[in-house]
């Protein structure tokens, strides 16, 4: 049967896990060339989704509905539309990363790659989900592979670190999912209410013409949203009241919120990041974290828009101490790792903030800003893994003038160092740059909190390249350190500089030229930033 | 005067609630199943009251029914103490606490 | 036999004294089981309970599960505990050692309240129970003989508990076995 | 030439130097000869195509409107608010033009001079990628049709100054100084950030879906008397704040009082960095960003005092610390330094064409005296000036053309410096202390040039080695540059005295910056200040009071210095205290790294104690803790004993029981 | 209504045959070919599921035994897993008994006859079956649990389970007559006067407000007796230390088999007897159950959880696991009361229970298969500490033990986590309905608890694979038990991602529940 593009970048992946099962363990060339392999897949699938996206038409494309439990109303509902189509060029480009990296692995590299692509194939089905339960499934799915790949091939106090995540990650996806199970409940006693909407849900859509009131799919809880809001004032009416939706949206915000690391619940990433392998901590940091934000645009913004409207002012303020907290710690950090583990997470404070701001142009910038993120993390996390494998500390004092010894690696630590710091050229500059227009034209539209909220972003940006500048400096500049003199080998082979230069080639590439993906995230941001200026109308009245 | 069926129900009351405190008064495990042997009773009293309240059979045949499982329980009881006592020389509860925590 | 049974209560009054009689009797003998240190002691007791148990019975005019209580219960069930008693040779010390049992306190009063929380439940019910055991009854029980009154319905309506029992009774058998046979 | 050849002229001029820097770091690593040929092939051609361009420009007369194409970056269609489009692109008119041939002249010079100063050196073709990557991000903010693309390049040019300044990564000095290069530019461009904002929504809130952050429209709309008035009076105290800030940006740039700290320790970079970046175009680029956007600042009085103020604080304490300095190339740094204060007090009052006029002039002399300076360190292999001495006789044209370059720094009549200088001395009427301290400057710049020139050039050798003259591919530029000095500045004289009489320098600039965008009609607006037209002739007073406090100059430096009449210690015993402070830079750098390290660095370490102890101390291991002794507990209940078994069940039970059963009679 | 029909009862006789067959076979057999007992058995229920699985799920309910015996669809679905549960323990415990060597013909036939009783109990129709069938079952496991009547700590765990046993028999039948007391009527379904079926619940609904306290406090003290076989909190004490005392099969047993059972009666109770909340009664007797039991899951569920972090025996932390389970099904219990209480007709707790159940068969049997080919058959230690380093020392067996594990917490593509999401789905289902709001707590109870309990599940997989192994001697996988895990690892994955079919075979129960 006809396997649209989202159903086969999912369908790649668990395919090449099952694979890998049957290579005996002794053949480590064969397992690593099919994982590789199968990352290259994803990599090409995801290209031709984005090049043959239409942007004329934009809303979700490649979509595929199978039905999968018929009682509940579960399905195997994929499709992508803007977001989702740079976020699954992202999660192949690290997952591609990843494996080339990983090729240095020598301890059980068989179960090393079955579990990275199981990881991925979660990530993968919650890009490309349009299912409430597939999204928790797949969501939940990666959850495991991370906590092994973590705890065995890991490094500093790792059992401590992989557990906290495990833990952290679980309760998170757990919140979410009683906050989805009520939306799913909702959905239900409003089409029983009113069956004629569900008629008319059956005809506007014909992938779903033998929907039943109880699904899980996301679009008929969004029609529900939809049209209940246009029944009454917030809190006149019976469905999806301001009421209900202030108190699941919190629920959808914490959940999700736990994953993008928002300022309270974050301190389990830079953990995380430091004791994971470097594939893990490329993937965990550049794709992982992105999952939560998605979450929150994808369910919270869209099913429940005055929920949102209300308590995003407030997320805005957290995402303050995102940035300007996370940056301050990383600028005490003594180890690498959690110096890049901390900036993610003030990095990840602009894409919540770019969320905050509620408009085309913050949400346009949050979203690349996800994407940009990522390549640039995985890019950091695949630096430092390469020397940590042969000088085994990370801690900056120890480290000297590495770049004498191992020149390419010295010069692309330098250009991910710059780009995290914002610098033109990289797709992090654009991102930043709209999500501050996006949060000043917050500002200027009434919420005038936003106006300190910009000038600290502003600030973060220059907090972040300073400490990231200090750490390049300490790592890779100045007088060698003698006991490194000769030790370290640089990647010298086409082969291995492959990874870095293929993020690095991303990054410039979308830096000088950001109009090939914002054109395509805009066709996705927009139908969701129009759902939040209505509830914004509606809700303006009520304090 | 005249016996409702509340005082049967409260002698099986007392009953059974001697048969309770015996269980967890006595250490000694034939005592104790004695003591469950009583609770059994009590409840047999009960379906009887009931069943000559209602006037119908089915409270005598349940409680047919109870008797002889009462006897089967005894019988696998008593088994289980005699290879007890057989590993450890003692019916004592207390001294059966290897497994806690 | 019945009718004699009959006759003897059906003289009013005597219907109170008998049931105060067994029930005393009963209670008596349970509370003694359950303070006597010889387990012998307490099997005697509990004898003696049982068969107050079944002069109950008997006010309550069931009359051949009366019988089965004595015969059954007392009769086989504590001939078996005495048996095991016996057979455990408790000696001399060993009843020595059964010191008055320490009073767990939380037990007691745990199995008080909870006899205090039947006796609550029986009072905010009794408005219902106020008819006299006889004149709830109607008429009489099945007149005449009460073992045909059981046995109909024990073969016919309720024989599946009965074929069940069978199989618990067998395999109660097989278990004792197992379990105490010295070579298997 | 019509417009789409001009612009597509200006395509070329500006992506030259960064494909030639993409060739070089992906192919021609390997070979010196090839990857020297691209860069310096690439800037070479951008100078003279920019030649090209200024006769074709001034043929065309001054009020030609400039000739604009750019293409879409970024874009937010947005249909409540109104789309918001990023654009890159060109904008051709005679200011960008100006500026673009100074950085090809210039350049191409100090191009050609780095073949000599830089052979021997390992990373030669890593050096050659990042100096053609410096030029392509200097002519992207030359050429910017935007706010928002000159906001890009500003970035562009602080990362290649980081770049080239930390070129010797191995000195742990020289990467420290390109560090704090990036992060003195970074916080300019924090202040730069939020002006652009500010502007492009205030601009938007008053006149709807406008492009608020192109310079056409931006300059339309200011220089058009309704539009202004009312989008002040929505503006209020913002419009003020708006101008300054995007001047922060320029001060991190030009570095300018507050954010200065960094130019003098840029020194660490080779030499033909210095010149090009530190003193000819990089530090020029903030300059040219006010005179760019003069139609914002011309009308922020408030703005417009603070920025001269700045300027002149500027140029006073740099000429002081210039005094003291041993390193030439220190000399030269604080020299710039003080020019630029010049530069940005004529722009602060209303004399943006004497900026951009002594911007041109002071691109080659110092370019011109960097490299002096360069060839003499060439020879001895020493920056201290008391090693050297004497080096007339053996290094002729290094020395003819060094005083030729000293002597139009000092403003000497015929050479350059005496025209721009008479210029911003004229412009900075305005504010009487400001002239005073203009004055005040002149003489100083002439005492320390002068003491400069004496103790290297003049009596005997001091040093140990030999030193020789300079290869030809290394003095020939210099020869270049010093002949652009001497002549150069009669291009920016007053109309009289001009040999394109009306048509001078001037005339083209003041047009260009007061012009409406569109409409040949060249519409002199009067300024506040009513100085709005062109200086016909030359302000007697002004010139001979600089000539002569210049030449004073001169004369004591050499008293001190050439005939050793007054001693130099007892001149530092006089002003003592005065002497301390001047020589530790007025303790500024100090005063930053008290900031950076106690209060920045303590605040970091309380943020990482914070989340050590409170957020995971208690919160999340408190919780995992809480659970762990609640599971002990629990665990605890199983005491093994029948008996506590059957309490617990029964106690349970007739709790329940209790609770809902008979509790439902009572309380129910 | 009235006719034996014994047509229907086919499955029990062929049991009780079954294990007579065994017992006479035990006589007739040489000492060392009794072993093949075990096979004997596990062919005759293999035959018997097989039948099970084709038999059609009847639309209506039929009786048989005069209405004491009901065949409707949810006695179909629990015989299966009942069966499934049997063919399981049959092939575990030939290896096992084959290490122990001693009476193995009694061994199976206790398990068959424990077996029958739990398919009495599938399709009880009144108390009195209910009660000789529970006691049938209960009975078997007093004496499967002491079976290794030399082991201390088998005859401990036999003492305490019977002792508790006992007393809950003793606290159902006190129940029991108190219902029967308040309605005169023993069978849930009867012929009424008028020739119509009656349900007891309707007759409970309209008993005048005196009696519907007896029969309220008749329930409580009936439920939480039927709480001792579900191990539900004031019930749990026995739980831990028979399951670290008994044999290795007869704990798989226990966990499985008298966990289901006690969960059908109290589903059957609560469908047939406990009323709706009549219009017009103040004592909403539905009400005060709803409560109840919202308090017991909760218990259950924190003491489960909880008390299984500190623990450092295998076998004691499955009894604390099955203690958790026991409170995440008691929450599609209290979903299932609610439902009942606001007159709804969906019971979707129940087909949630039902999956659940089915799902943690699979689960619970392989993770005791590792156990028993882990311990090699002896029952010396079953210390977490020696699983360490399994992942290199027996990669196959860490690889089935940790998909068992990570099933149990509730990971993903496993068979557990959809059963957890369809109990908390059904719980905020049953939240949704007016005046139970507060049902919410308990869906966020359950939710916390997936966190804890997947603390401790990895703390056991961490060992595995993280930790260097301890002793290096190999640990031979005996065929037919590895035959046996891997079957059953390989049906968790396939529950867990194909859910659709089994989802089906669950709802598939709801039609015949009711009348």
């Amino acid at each position: 049967m006809h396997l649209s593009l989202a159903t086969l970048i999912i369908l790649v992946p668990a395919l090449t896990t099952l694979l890998l099962f049957f290579v005996p363990a002794k053949k480590v060339q064969v397992v690593r060339w099919l994982a590789a392999g199968g990352a290259f897949c994803t990599v090409i699938i995801s290209i031709t989704m984005m090049a043959t996206y239409d942007k004329a038409v934009g809303g979700w494309q490649f979509t595929q509905v199978v039905t999968w439990v018929e009682d509940l109303g579960i399905s195997w509902n994929v499709g992508a539309d803007g977001i989702s189509v740079a976020m699954l060029l992202l999660t192949s480009l690290v997952i591609m990363a990843g494996t080339l990296v990983s090729f240095k692995v020598t301890d059980r590299p068989k179960e090393f790659y079955i579990l990275l692509m199981a990881l991925v194939t979660g990530v993968f089905g919650v890009f490309a989900g349009r299912d409430m339960f597939f999204f928790y499934f797949s969501y939940e799915l990666a959850v495991i592979p991370m906590y092994l790949l973590i705890g065995v091939w890991g490094s500093t106090n790792k059992e401590y670190a992989t557990m906290k995540l495990t833990l952290f990650l679980t309760a998170g996806a757990v919140v979410a999912l009683i906050g989805l199970l009520l939306l799913y409940w909702h959905t239900k006693e409003f089409f029983d209410a009113n069956p004629a909407l569900l008629e008319a849900f059956r005809n506007a859509h014909p992938d779903f013409s033998d929907a039943t009131s109880s699904s899980f799919n996301l679009l008929q809880v969004q029609y529900a949203a939809k049209h209940a809001m246009e029944m009454g004032g917030p809190a006149s009416r019976e469905f999806f009241s301001l009421g209900f939706q202030l108190w699941v949206f919190p629920l959808i915000l914490l959940g999700f919120g736990a994953i993008a690391p928002m300022w309270p619940l974050h301190t389990w990433s830079p953990g995380g990041h430091a004791a994971a392998p470097s594939a893990a901590s490329m993937l965990h940091a550049g794709v992982l974290m992105k999952l939560g934000s998605y979450g929150i645009i994808r369910i919270g913004l869209t099913c429940l828009p005055e929920g949102a409207a209300k308590i995003l002012p407030i997320v805005a303020a957290l995402c303050m101490m995102n940035i300007i907290y996370g940056g301050m710690v990383a600028m005490a950090q003594k180890d690498l790792k959690f110096v890049i583990g901390y900036s993610s997470s003030s990095h990840m404070g602009y894409v919540l903030l770019g969320i905050a701001s509620m408009n085309v142009i913050g949400l346009n910038g949050a979203v690349f800003l996800m994407f940009a993120h990522g390549i640039m993390t995985a890019l950091a996390f695949g630096l430092i893994g390469w020397f940590y494998d042969q000088t085994h500390t990370r801690m900056l004092p120890d480290l000297g003038g590495l770049a004498k010894q191992i020149p390419f690696i010295g010069v692309c630590f330098t250009i991910m160092a710059l780009a995290s710091a914002g610098l033109p050229g990289f797709a992090n500059f654009a991102s930043e740059f709209m999500v501050l227009i996006g949060s000043w034209q917050e500002a200027v539209r009434g919420n005038s909190w936003f106006f300190l909220y910009t000038i600290l972003a502003v600030w973060g940006i220059v907090i972040s390249a300073t400490y990231l500048l200090r750490a390049a400096r300490w790592a890779f500049f100045g007088p060698l350190n003698p006991c490194w003199e000769g030790k370290i080998k640089d990647a010298d082979t086409w082969f291995w500089r492959a990874p870095f230069i293929m993020l690095i080639a991303a990054l410039v590439l979308f830096g000088c030229y950001p109009k090939l993906l914002i054109d395509v995230i805009a066709t996705g941001t927009g139908p969701i930033v129009d759902i939040i200026e209505n509830a914004r109308q509606a809700v303006a009245g009520i304090k | 005067m005249e016996i409702h069926i509340a005082h049967y129900l409260i002698v099986a009351g007392i009953l059974f609630s001697i048969g309770l405190v015996g269980v967890v008064v006595r250490r000694n495990a034939i005592v104790v199943l004695m003591c469950l042997e009583l609770m059994l009773n009590a409840a047999n009293l009960v379906f009887v009251a009931f069943a000559r309240m209602h006037g119908n059979m089915q409270g005598r045949i349940f409680v047919f029914f109870a008797i002889t499982v009462a006897a089967a329980e005894a019988a696998v009881m008593l088994a289980i103490i005699i290879a007890v006592y057989r590993q450890r020389e003692t019916v004592n509860t207390d001294d059966m606490d290897i497994m806690q925590g | 036999m019945e009718p004699i049974f009959h006759d003897l209560l059906a003289a009013g009054g005597g219907h109170a004294v008998a049931f105060y009689a067994c029930s005393a009797v009963t209670i008596a003998a349970a509370i003694l089981m359950v303070m006597k240190k010889n387990p012998v002691a307490s099997v005697m007791w509990l004898v003696l309970s049982f068969i107050g148990l079944a002069g109950i019975y008997v006010t309550l005019q069931s009359y051949f599960i009366a019988v089965i209580q004595v015969l059954v219960y007392a009769g086989a069930i504590m001939v078996l505990f005495l048996f095991v008693i016996m057979l455990l040779n408790l000696r001399r010390e060993d009843i020595a050692k059964m010191e008055l049992p320490k009073v767990p306190f939380a037990g007691v009063i745990a199995a008080i309240l909870f006899f205090v929380s039947v006796f609550l439940v029986i009072k905010a019910s009794t408005p219902a129970f106020e008819k006299p055991v006889d004149a709830l009854l109607g008429e009489p029980a099945l007149a005449g003989d009460s073992v045909r009154a059981i046995g109909i319905p024990l073969f016919s309506q309720w024989l599946l508990p009965f074929e069940i029992t069978s199989v618990l009774l067998l395999a109660a058998i097989v278990g004792a076995v197992a379990l105490t046979k010295k070579k298997l | 030439m019509d417009d789409n050849t001009v612009a597509t002229l200006a395509y070329v001029i500006l992506f030259a130097p960064v494909v030639a820097a993409i060739l070089i770091t992906l192919f021609t690593r390997k070979s010196k000869g090839i990857s020297a040929f691209l860069s310096v092939g690439s800037v070479v051609t951008g100078g003279i195509l920019s030649v090209i361009l200024l006769f074709d420009q001034l043929a065309k007369g001054p009020g030609t409107p400039p000739v604009i194409s750019q293409f879409e970056w970024a874009a937010a269609r947005d249909s409540a608010i109104g789309d918001i489009v990023l654009n890159i692109g060109v904008q051709v008119d005679f200011i960008s033009i100006l500026m673009s041939t100074i950085v090809g002249v210039v350049g191409s010079c100090i191009f050609v001079y780095a073949l000599g100063y830089m052979k021997g050196d390992e990373g030669w073709s890593r050096f050659f990628a990042k100096f053609a990557f410096f030029a392509f991000s200097m002519l992207g903010i030359t050429y910017a049709t935007n706010f928002v693309q000159i906001f890009i390049f500003w970035e562009l040019v602080g990362v290649s100054s980081y770049l080239l300044i930390g070129y010797f990564y191995q000195k742990p000095s020289a990467t420290d100084a390109g560090k704090k290069a990036f992060m003195t530019n970074r916080i300019g461009d924090f202040g730069m950030t939020l002006g652009i904002l500010l502007l492009f929504f205030a601009v938007r809130d008053v006149f709807g879906a406008v492009d608020g952050f192109s310079f056409v429209e931006l300059q339309r709309i200011f220089t058009d008397e309704a539009s202004r008035t009312l989008l002040f009076d929505a503006m209020g105290w913002k419009a003020g704040l708006g101008a300054f800030l995007i001047f922060v940006g320029a001060m991190g740039k030009s570095a300018q009082f507050p954010l200065h700290v960094w130019l003098p320790d840029a020194m660490e970079g080779p030499t033909p960095v210095s010149a090009l970046m530190h003193a000819a175009t990089m530090v020029a680029a903030g300059v040219y960003m006010i005179v760019r956007c003069y139609w914002l600042f011309a009308w922020a009085e408030s703005a417009m005092i603070a920025i001269a103020w700045i300027g002149g604080i500027t140029a006073l304490m740099a000429a002081t610390i210039a005094v003291v300095q041993n390193d030439i190339k220190k000399i030269l740094a604080y020299s710039t330094l003080s020019q630029l204060g010049y530069m940005v007090m004529a722009c602060g009052m209303w004399g943006a064409g004497a900026g951009m006029f002594h911007l041109a002039t002071h691109a080659f002399f110092k370019a011109l005296l960097f490299m002096g300076a360069g060839s003499v360190i060439h020879a001895c292999h020493t920056n201290d000036i008391w090693e050297m001495g004497g080096l007339a006789k053996k290094m002729k044209h290094t020395t003819w053309t060094f005083i030729a370059g000293t002597l139009a720094l000092a403003g000497i009549f015929p050479l350059a410096g005496f025209w721009s200088k008479d210029e911003i001395l004229s412009a900075s009427h305005h504010i009487a202390p400001l002239y005073w301290i203009g004055v005040g400057v002149a003489f100083l710049t002439a005492f320390y040039m002068g003491r400069c020139v004496f103790t290297a050039f003049f009596g005997k050798y001091r040093g140990d080695g030999h030193p020789h003259e300079s290869p030809a591919v290394m003095w020939v530029p210099l020869a270049i540059l010093a002949i652009f000095a001497i002549f150069g500045g009669w291009v920016g004289a007053p109309a009289d005295l001009n040999p394109f009489g009306e048509h001078g320098l001037q005339s083209y600039l003041l047009v260009a910056y007061t012009t409406v965008a569109e409409g040949a009609h060249q519409q002199v607006i009067n300024w506040p200040t009513g100085q709005g037209h062109m200086a016909k002739s030359l302000h007697m007073n002004v010139a001979v009071i600089g000539t002569l406090v210049a030449v004073a100059g001169l004369f004591v430096s050499y008293l001190f210095y050439g005939s050793r009449k007054f001693s130099a210690e007892k001149a530092k015993k006089m002003f003592g205290p005065i002497y301390t402070l001047v020589s530790n830079k007025y303790y500024i750098d100090e005063f930053y790294l008290f900031l950076v390290k106690k209060v920045q660095q303590g605040f970091a370490n309380l943020c990482s104690i914070v989340e050590q102890h409170i957020i995971i101390g208690i919160f999340v291991n408190g919780l995992a803790g809480g659970a762990r002794e609640a599971g002990d507990k629990f665990r605890k209940m199983q005491t093994g004993r029948v008996n506590t078994y059957v309490t617990m069940i029964l106690g349970g039970l007739t709790l329940l029981v209790f609770l809902f059963v008979v509790g439902k009679e009572f309380w129910g | 209504m009235d006719a034996m029909n014994l047509h229907l009862m086919l499955p029990e006789i062929y049991l009780v045959l079954l294990g007579l067959v065994i017992l006479i076979a035990d006589l007739y057999l040489a000492p060392e070919k009794r072993f093949n007992l075990g096979w004997w058995t596990a062919g005759g229920l293999s035959v018997l599921a097989v039948w099970l699985f084709a038999t059609p799920t009847p639309e209506t309910v039929e009786f048989a035994g005069f209405g004491l015996y009901r065949a409707d669809g949810f006695a179909l679905f629990m015989k299966k897993v009942f069966a499934l549960t049997g063919i399981l323990v049959a092939v575990m415990s030939t290896g096992y008994l084959k290490r122990y060597g001693r009476g193995p013909g009694e061994f199976f036939s206790l398990v068959i006859f424990a077996l029958t009783g739990m398919f009495m109990v599938a399709s009880v129709n009144d108390f009195m079956s209910l009660f000789v069938s529970l006691e049938l079952v209960t009975l078997c496991l007093f004496i499967l649990a002491a079976y290794r009547r030399h082991d201390k700590l088998s005859g401990e765990a036999g003492i305490k389970y019977i002792i508790v046993g006992a007393m809950a028999a003793g606290l159902m039948l006190f129940g029991m007559a108190f219902i029967y007391g308040a309605t005169g009527e023993v069978r849930f379904t009867y012929m009424g006067a008028d020739g119509q079926l009656v349900l007891l619940s309707q007759t409970v609904a309209n008993l005048e407000s005196g009696w519907q306290m007896t029969a309220l406090f008749g329930f409580t003290v009936l439920l939480v007796g039927l709480g001792f076989k579900v191990a539900a909190v004031p019930f749990h004490v026995w739980v831990p230390d028979v399951y670290q005392g008994a044999p290795t099969p007869v704990t798989a047993f226990l966990s499985v088999g008298s966990k289901a059972a006690g969960f059908i009666l109290i589903i059957r109770v609560i469908t047939l007897v406990v009323p709706t909340i009549a219009p017009g009664a103040d004592l909403a007797l539905v009400d005060q159950l709803v409560k109840l039991f919202a308090l017991i899951a909760g218990l259950t569920l924190f003491y489960g959880n909880l008390a299984a972090i500190p623990q450092k025996n295998l076998k004691r932390l499955m009894g604390f696991s099955s203690i958790g389970h026991a409170g995440y099904l008691l929450l599609g219990i209290v979903a299932v009361l609610a439902m009942k209480a606001a007159g709804e007709e969906t019971m979707n707790g129940v087909s949630a229970i039902a999956f659940y159940l089915f799902a943690y068969v699979f689960t619970n049997m392989a993770m005791f298969i590792g156990m028993v080919i882990f311990t090699q058959g002896s029952e010396d230690s079953h210390a977490i500490d020696d699983y360490a380093g399994l992942g290199k020392r027996a990669p196959l067996l860490a690889l089935c033990m940790t998909i068992a594990l990570l099933s149990l917490a509730g990971v993903p593509p496993l068979a557990g986590f959809f059963g957890k999401f369809y109990l908390i789905s059904s719980i905020v289902e049953a939240a949704r309905l007016d005046g139970y709001g507060w049902l919410l707590v308990l869906a966020a109870a359950g939710a916390v608890n997936v966190v804890i309990s997947m603390y401790y599940y990895l703390c056991v997989v961490k060992r595995m694979y993280m930790l260097e192994p301890t002793s290096d001697e190999p640990i031979h996988l005996p065929p037919p038990a590895k035959i046996a895990m891997v079957a059953c690892i390989v049906l968790v994955v396939v529950i867990g991602i194909f859910q659709g079919p089994f989802v089906q075979m669950a709802t598939g129960v709801l039609a015949t529940l009711g009348f």
